[in-house]
């Protein structure tokens, strides 16, 4: 892996003319319309061409697996939530998961199957933004306003039942923090419908464009190597042809039961994975129709005990988030706060192969690059 | 009647004052105009409002409160650069385009003034802003500006022989380089006779004018995600306004202009019959103008950009040959057609 | 208005474009002066053409062919100016010897 | 005012002076309406948000050139087109002729630069 | 009264001119020369419609300040104003430089003024010289420099091309070169 200068390493080697050739030192971010927050890209460029791109991290690190070992548990849960702000019902799950293998709680099968809509709902939301995202780093706007019409209506559905647009905080270890409200049913049940009746029109603006093709494919190819050795996971791993999906592989809750599809690209380019990314929106609208529709009755909380203490002993949880896999490594000490959490977040293994994919490609492909690998930057810096 | 309004002679003096106060009325009310209706043409095709609330009716004045704001903005000058290069170059950009509509004939007698080479003026005047633009991109001493002055200026003038060439079609129709002559010389239906020689003119003007205008799909000059705002990065206030957003509504209104009076018949009705030739070519000048305008804004919202090696091939290797060869097909069509396939 | 005075006119500018070749280290400089010279020579050339009406426009169709002629030189001369850019890391003028090198 | 040809050109200039005299006129009025705060801060350059690495006056791209060059030998070729566009026809095959060899000329040598690959970029 | 008019204009223009092509000789920096450039050839321009060569001052609008500058603009950028502001960029001959450009002006202005003394330009043509006088004169009588023109063109691109082409082994070449320069500027 190459060795991540500093800037003042780059400006000694600019002074001591080791980059003779004439090539510029381009910063892009951490303030740039591109990067979705504070992410740094220490480019050299030669005209139009990246030489080289290293990325710089850590300009929002909190201390995530720090502060939580002064938090006990319902605080934790909070805080997650907002690690990853574009998934927090996700981020939410693998902690609760955790803390009921530990605790050996059992959760009802309600809690289970509503988990798997809120779960499968927020990964529609997330994947949504970056449909709009990507599509407005390409230059066209109007997905971003498509994409964000249909989130108004899912976000409206989640907001009646956890009072949460982003960070919903409505995961409990043993199940949810209360049932979801009358209509809540009806009102999710119609906008995932209306999502996979729209799909043609999105269809149609990006994915069948002709411009979008010239830009996207074979712009960018990830291998399956690099996927491979980076640790890459999620839509981007699936983009280039590496069938891993943990709902699939290690099924947890009860996506065993449901009936879908995992979209697998071949080549690995922006295009691949834009495609994975879009179809996966279909696949989880399926999950949501099939998850309301079995849903049992039942209470949505477990036998959990008045204080959540987690006895001593570790454990490791993994999910799949909408951006990859998601690890928590807990070790309790039988305290009422974790002595140890490690986080695995997907999107900081996943930057981790950009200067690769970055190497010699022009500075628009540069942006679409980017734009298809979807990160989120409270994700890599946790 | 006031004694000075019934002594009023209307001589050269106040022609030109007349003209001059339409002319600069026109541009910048048109400016902002074509700034509020490119906020609402877009919203409405994106399923949104748009402007709604300043000024009361769908926000109507949005546009107008914008300039103000401007106007009102800090004019911030980066310490590191060229300061004259930096503050003058908004007008080398903007005033080139004023001068394209000195030329462009609302109505038979409505022009401000008829050259005998007027199509070569407006070349050779729609060439110069180019200049500008590198003056700011190079004087900003900023690594996106000047990335984006080398795209937006090599863009520029890949895109101006596009139109040159097909500019140069229509001057060979209509035997004449005055811009009134050209309109005359069209014959119904203006566009698509001769056969397939306009109509190929047009689609080749339009494009490089989208390109001119930075329009997506070539709007990689300006295009955010990349290079912020490429030359005019760190540009503020009123000249950023100047050199930017007046410069790209005023060009693309001049553009519909030159694409109704080369292509679709100029103030002349849209088909020969008897009741239309009634009406005054000013409305029917309007109209074709508010057609273009829409057809430029519709492309707006409608596509991603493409990279800068894929639109300069498009140029290279698309429109140029594509427009030679056009220029050739006319020729032999106007000599060697028969007669009768003329009028 | 006599003839004289925009041929005085044009020598003054081909003078000026004298000195910036003479005293100008940079090559893409001593290139403007040239340009400044043939610009000098194309006025002349109008001047005539004004006031030779009678016999035609030849001056100024001399004057297109001079601003082509002038558009190859330029093309020519700047990338020769590159060339030795890349290889020299500079364009002085006066260090080009490369013959003696 | 004069007339005739100069009278046109007359109108063009003082449309000119019109033009510099609206852009300077509203860059006078912002500069006395708007505020005047400088600060170190907020003069610097503007990259991302961190301290430039070199100057921003850097090297252009080559390609660049090859461009630039193209288009001043097409706009040569346009400067003789139009003459010929208006001529044409009166004069008939010998003009057409000739103009059909300039094109064809010029055409080599966008083809030769097709052939070279100047115009790719990678 | 339209030679007076005239007459006025002509030293107008004839001063920018003069003070922007001083411009380009003396700017300290390459950019501000090419912009220079950029006044005088508008000046000239202005000179020829006064000349009744509009077409002509539109060509030189066209491909002077529209193609030519910008491609001296993209040289400039190629070569040293990225790396400097401000330069000297004057030799060391600039006294004798003056000189021998002041005889040359001298005994041009001299011989001129006094071949042409009491010619007067007209200066009442009602209509300048149209483009189809131009077109039917190239196109009639000047065929050949035509065609060639055509030809000159193909040779400077072609030229051009083989020249400022990207090539790997200019490169690495450059690459020396540098370290060559830099040892040479450590050894002084």
């Amino acid at each position: 892996m190459t060795q991540i200068r500093t800037p003042e390493d780059v400006a000694r080697e600019v002074a001591e003319g080791g980059l003779a050739t004439q090539q510029m030192i381009l910063n892009v971010g951490p303030q740039h319309p591109a990067t979705h927050g504070v992410f740094r890209l220490l480019a050299t460029i030669d005209g139009e061409i990246l030489a080289e791109a290293e990325p710089v991290i850590g300009y929002m690190h909190r201390g995530y697996e720090k502060l939580v070992e002064a938090r006990d548990y319902r605080q934790i849960t909070n805080l997650v939530s907002r690690m990853d702000w574009l998934s927090g019902f996700n981020n939410e799950l693998p902690l609760a998961m955790a803390l009921e293998t530990l605790m050996e709680i059992e959760v009802p099968p309600r809690a289970q199957w509503l988990r798997v809509v809120m779960l499968e709902m927020n990964r529609i939301l997330n994947h949504l933004m970056f449909f709009a995202s990507f599509g407005a780093e390409l230059g066209a706007i109007t997905p971003t306003f498509y994409a964000f019409r249909e989130r108004e209506d899912i976000q409206l559905a989640m907001e009646s039942a956890t009072g949460g647009r982003m960070h919903f905080g409505f995961m409990r270890p043993g199940g949810l923090k209360e049932d979801v409200p009358r209509g809540f049913i009806a009102q999710a049940l119609k906008s995932v419908r209306q999502v996979i009746a729209r799909l043609d029109q999105y269809e149609d603006l990006l994915v069948g464009n002709e411009i979008f093709k010239q830009r996207t494919v074979d712009v960018g190819v990830l291998s399956r190597e690099q996927v491979m050795s980076y640790g890459v996971s999620g839509p981007i791993a699936r983009g280039s042809g590496v069938s891993d999906d943990v709902r699939k592989d290690e099924p947890y809750l009860v996506y065993d039961r449901f009936d879908f599809n995992v979209p697998i690209g071949h080549s690995g380019d922006c295009f691949d994975r834009f495609w994975v990314l879009v179809h996966e929106v279909v696949e989880s609208a399926r999950i949501v129709e099939q998850a309301i529709e079995g849903l049992p009755a039942g209470p949505v909380l477990g036998k959990v005990p008045r204080v959540i203490q987690a006895p001593e002993g570790e454990v490791y949880v993994r999910a799949e988030n909408p951006l990859g896999e998601l690890g928590y490594y807990l070790a309790s000490d039988g305290d009422r706060r974790p002595y140890r959490l490690k986080i695995r977040t997907p999107s900081f293994n996943n930057v981790s192969v950009l200067p690769e994919v970055l190497r010699g490609t022009f500075v628009a492909d540069m942006i679409a690059i980017l734009g298809s690998f979807f990160f989120v930057l409270g994700d890599i810096d946790r | 009647m006031p004694e000075f309004i019934q002594n009023f002679e209307l001589t050269a003096w106040w022609i030109l004052a007349i003209k001059l106060i339409v002319v600069l009325t026109v541009v910048p009310v048109g400016a902002l105009a074509g700034g509020y209706a490119l906020h609402k043409v877009m919203a409405h095709l994106q399923h949104r409002l748009g402007p709604m609330y300043a000024g009361g009716f769908h926000g109507w004045a949005q546009t107008l409160a914008d300039g103000i704001k401007f106007v009102l903005k800090e004019d911030i000058i980066p310490e590191k650069a060229d300061k004259p290069v930096f503050k003058y170059a908004p007008a080398i950009i903007f005033i080139p385009i004023l001068l394209l509509y000195l030329v462009i004939p609302v109505d038979r007698r409505l022009i401000v003034q008829d050259l005998d080479v007027g199509l070569f003026y407006l070349l050779a005047v729609s060439s110069i802003p180019a200049i500008g633009i590198l003056m700011a991109g190079w004087s900003s001493a900023n690594k996106y500006a000047l990335i984006g002055a080398l795209r937006s200026a090599a863009q520029l003038i890949a895109y101006e022989l596009p139109i040159v060439l097909s500019a140069a079609t229509v001057a060979m129709l209509a035997g004449t380089l005055s811009v009134v002559g050209i309109v005359e010389a069209q014959d119904w239906p203006f566009l698509f006779w001769p056969p397939g020689i306009g109509l190929i003119a047009f689609i080749i003007f339009f494009a490089g004018s989208v390109a001119e205008m930075n329009l997506p799909p070539f709007d990689m000059p300006v295009a955010e995600s990349e290079i912020i705002t490429g030359a005019f990065t760190e540009y503020s206030g009123m000249r950023f306004i100047f050199g930017y957003f007046f410069a790209e509504t005023a060009h693309m209104i001049a553009f519909s202009g030159l694409a109704v009076t080369f292509f679709l018949g100029g103030y002349r009705p849209i088909v020969p019959w008897e009741p239309l030739t009634v009406i005054p070519g000013i409305v029917w000048f309007m109209l074709k103008l508010f057609v273009m305008v829409f057809l430029y804004l519709w492309v707006r919202p409608t596509f991603p950009r493409l990279r800068e090696d894929q639109l300069q091939k498009f140029a290279w290797k698309g429109l140029i040959p594509g427009s030679l060869g056009l220029i050739l097909v006319a020729g032999a069509w106007i000599l060697y057609a028969p007669e009768w396939l003329w009028h | 208005m006599p003839l004289s005075y925009v041929l005085v006119l044009a020598a003054l500018l081909f003078s000026i474009g004298v000195y910036g070749v003479l005293a100008r280290q940079h090559a893409v400089l001593v290139l403007l002066s040239i340009e400044l010279m043939l610009n000098a020579v194309n006025i002349n050339l109008i001047a005539f053409s004004a006031w030779l009406q009678d016999t035609g426009v030849p001056g100024q169709v001399f004057a297109l062919f001079i601003i082509a002629v002038a558009a190859a030189e330029v093309g020519v001369g700047l990338a020769l100016v590159i060339l030795i850019y890349r290889n020299r890391r500079n364009v002085d003028v006066e260090g080009l010897s490369l013959m003696k090198w | 005012m004069p007339e005739g040809y100069f009278g046109q050109y007359f109108t063009i200039a003082i449309f000119i002076v019109a033009g510099v005299v609206l852009v300077l006129g509203t860059f006078a009025l912002a500069k006395l309406l708007s505020p005047f705060q400088p600060h170190t801060e907020k003069l610097t350059t503007y990259e991302s948000g961190i301290d430039p690495i070199g100057t921003g006056w850097s090297q252009a791209n080559v390609r660049y050139y090859i461009f630039a060059l193209l288009f001043v030998i097409f706009d040569v070729e346009a400067i003789f087109l139009f003459p010929w566009a208006v001529v044409f026809e009166r004069l008939g095959t010998q003009a057409f002729v000739e103009m059909v060899i300039f094109i064809g000329i010029l055409t080599l040598a966008l083809l030769y630069a097709i052939k070279k690959k100047v115009l790719e970029w990678l | 009264m339209e030679a007076a008019w005239q007459e006025g204009l002509f030293f107008v223009f004839a001063t920018v001119i003069t003070v922007s092509a001083i411009g380009v000789v003396t700017a300290r920096n390459v950019i501000h020369a090419a912009l220079f450039l950029v006044a005088t050839l508008i000046g000239a321009a202005c000179i020829y419609i006064l000349m009744f060569a509009e077409f002509v001052a539109w060509a030189q609008v066209l491909v002077y300040v529209g193609a030519i500058v910008v491609l001296m603009l993209f040289g400039l950028m190629l070569t040293r104003a990225p790396i400097g502001k401000y330069g000297e960029y004057d030799n060391d001959q600039k006294g004798l430089a003056a000189i021998v450009a002041a005889a040359v002006f001298g005994v041009t202005a001299w011989v001129l003024i006094d071949s042409f003394e009491g010619v007067e330009l007209p200066t009442d043509r009602v209509a300048a010289t149209t483009s189809k006088d131009v077109g039917e004169a190239i196109f009639s009588s000047y065929v050949l420099p035509f065609e060639l023109v055509s030809v000159l063109l193909l040779a400077a691109l072609v030229g051009a091309v083989v020249i400022a082409r990207r090539d790997e082994r200019v490169t690495s070449r450059t690459i020396d070169a540098a370290r060559r320069e830099k040892a040479r500027e450590e050894d002084v």
